[in-house]
């Protein structure tokens, strides 16, 4: 019965390699999986590029001891190419483009998650009006890549293509042994589009539940995506 | 100045219908809410993730779960909807009645300039070009000049969020409308002339023939 | 306070006019908000585009007394076009193109629902391999506008526009007084995308709940595309 | 003629790895359930609103809530997953390990038509483009010929369901895989012979050098 998906952290984070790309769920740490964070960091990985909405938090933001989320692997310098829609919140970031160590490519935060969903669902892109008549018309995308202008209907609209990664690390409130999970209030964030997005998806979960203790219509999430679940992912403490 | 900003955000707070969806931008933007008149009730859109923001957290009552866009932990209405980012920007270019947000620059075309300086540090734009991108009305509050120059311009020098997307201007010298014809100039607070807000704004201003003196109270 | 909306099941088809495009959700009639569809037969309007998985079922399906959903529609003949993915369980539509009363345009289940979601969600459009290489490739939209192919990365895919209306009707399992909606089990279908598509949403729950009287996670469906809520929505009979 | 259907379907039940995520069709796809192999559990789709289909739901226990794709009450598994269409098809086109399904006919570059006869009265595609255009493995099971003639051709000649999707074909007469060189015939079933099963097919089979006979029971 594959139905009984429990992994150590450790395990989560065994197949990534130098180089590879990872999608990492949360806002300014929120919603991160932090155990399985913890644990690429302490497999020490290098030259990643990484797949979220922003570079987490540092150190002493919001009084915290420690940086949270992607903002642990900054610190640790183990990133070369950050995807996301806003690095204001981490100095890290920006020090990273001008002692030219990082690489930054800026998103808008609505099709950033429109582009993962994508790879996700099988689509091969979107139309949306986000971008148009700005710099995001004429920058390259995320691989180099021009981007295309579509008028249909008398309007103006950016072809954004799908973004797919070798890894995705979601954070749930509650999940059960299959994987199926759902992500407490302002924590789901981009956990639930990331979530499949990737050739491997490990979710770490505050609570556990045995398949069919509770009413089904509580997931957001098919467990039919994920491929190992972490236990024990703490709750933040302020 | 304090004063100004609270002119301008109690000005805002008028321009919503009961039952609105609407998106305030951080600083001057978030206080607008304060000022709400009384028996108008209106959805806030978080877009990290809900409609439904009440207001800031009391320290100590924080719940961990619970962040607005700024990171800041805050507190939500009884019919609050958590959603995720796709849903959330979903609702940005589909359905916010209003987005209320500051401005670098505001072209007499409606285009917007608020996320980037050339050659300064680079934050991102995070939500800021789908938000002005999707919502029916886009309305900016600010200073109506930076250091004594014009925001108001002919045409924006730094580049775009998004092109004709503003349809309102809210400053401390009056509010403005962007019409296919330019920008017209329907309320004008007492304490400037026509001639003070001309001289003030980088572009030619209409003066609507219906006039009015900006609300204070 | 615009936070209670509730209505009659006649306020919420009050709008209707013949000749406009209705959305209804629901798969074979289960997930159809009845009440709503009976108050618009009541109504009598002519002439309608329906945007609908399917033509509901007619009466005698599954052993039914009545028709069901779309069937009920169909039977008085209130309709002049529909748009959907199966029409093959409801003979009705099958005669109706053979006498030339009615029009029906043939969409994807996959590709109906993102074109709804793009006009939901104020996207441009989606690109789909499905279709590719079919007679969808070649066939007129359902507003007689040519599909569009792009080669994007090697691989052909369908350009698919959105879909809106002037209503969409909804049935909820569990709702709020502000609209806030879930529903249960394989009731979800097109309800969830329909709601917002439309210039006017309308939804039927079997359930209400006073606002915060639950976990706001149980929600699926944000309040606030949703104009209108009627109670009382009858569970189906067998 | 239903033991050769329950060959195929039985045959066909040797597919699936342990855990994985299957689309059945309606008909003989559907029985492939009754046959999986001791400790192999699938995860079955049902399009029109879950991940975890269990069997028909008893007379008189059904919940009307739970209905599979052609509409009949059935029952679920503890871990069943709902979701809506747009999630439902999203799982189709990226998540599917395989869909199972038959065919009005099938090329032998993969091409598939099994949804429409020109001039016939139109049911519709349904989900079928979605779920063959998407899923990682398309497995057509189906009698090998139609009233004595091949579906199994050098082209298609009715309209197609999606082209290049067919991986695998699994008749009463053997199992083909379908490659860039052509039909290779794996399995052949002991009742027939190689000339048997190429005189049933409308295009040039291929036998493996690996060619093995058709597993029954």
């Amino acid at each position: 019965m594959a139905i009984n998906k429990i992994i150590t952290a450790e395990e989560a984070v065994a197949g990534v390699k130098d180089g590879m790309t990872i999608m990492i769920g949360g806002f300014l740490g929120t919603g991160t999986p932090e155990c399985i964070i913890d644990a690429l960091v302490a497999k020490g990985v290098k030259d990643l590029t990484v797949i979220a909405n922003d570079g987490g938090l540092p150190v002493g933001a919001y009084d915290a001891k420690t940086a949270r989320g992607v903002g642990k692997l900054l610190e640790k310098g183990m990133i070369k190419h950050i995807i996301a829609s806003h690095v204001g919140m981490n100095p890290l970031i920006g020090d990273g483009m001008i002692a030219g160590t990082l690489e930054c490519t800026l998103v808008p935060q609505g099709t950033l998650a429109e582009k993962i969903r994508a790879a996700n669902y099988g689509l091969g892109g979107v139309l949306t009006p986000t971008g148009v008549s700005t710099p995001m018309e004429v920058e390259k995308d995320e691989l180099g890549r021009d981007k295309q202008v579509l008028e249909l209907n008398g309007r103006k609209y950016l072809l954004e293509m799908p973004l797919h990664a070798d890894y995705a690390f979601c954070r749930a409130s509650v999940a059960d042994t299959f994987g199926n999970f759902y992500c407490a209030k302002a924590t789901k964030n981009f956990n639930y589009v990331m979530a499949g997005a990737a050739d491997h998806t490990f979710i770490a979960t505050e609570k556990l539940v045995q398949v069919g203790d509770v009413d089904p219509d509580i997931w957001d999430v098919p467990g039919v995506v994920v491929e190992g679940i972490v236990e024990g992912e703490p709750v933040w403490q302020i | 100045m304090a004063d100004l900003k609270e002119r301008i955000a109690r000005r805002c707070a008028k321009e919503f219908e009961d039952g609105a969806f609407v998106n305030l931008g951080i600083g001057l933007p978030t206080q607008v809410a304060n000022y709400l008149p009384e028996g108008v009730t209106v959805t806030l859109h978080s877009e990290n993730g809900f409609a439904g923001l009440a207001g800031m957290a009391e320290k100590g009552h924080e719940d961990v779960d619970i962040i607005n866009s700024g990171g800041a932990y805050v507190t939500t209405v009884p019919w609050v909807k958590y959603f995720d980012t796709a849903t959330s920007f979903g609702m940005a270019r589909g359905h916010l009645d209003a987005t209320v947000l500051g401005a670098m620059e505001v072209a007499e075309n409606g285009d917007l300039a608020n996320w980037i300086v050339p050659g300064a540090k680079v934050a991102g734009m995070g939500g800021a070009m789908d938000l002005v991108a999707g919502a029916k009305k886009v309305i900016v509050v600010t200073l109506h000049t930076q250091k004594g120059a014009p925001k108001i311009l002919e045409k924006c020098t730094l580049p775009l969020t998004a092109e004709k997307c503003v349809s309102k201007i809210i400053s401390e010298m009056g509010v403005m409308e962007v019409t296919p014809e330019g920008i017209v100039v329907t309320e004008l607070h007492p304490d400037f002339t026509k001639e003070d807000i001309q001289a003030a704004t980088g572009c030619k201003l209409i003066f609507s023939p219906d006039l009015k003196p900006m609300e204070e109270e």
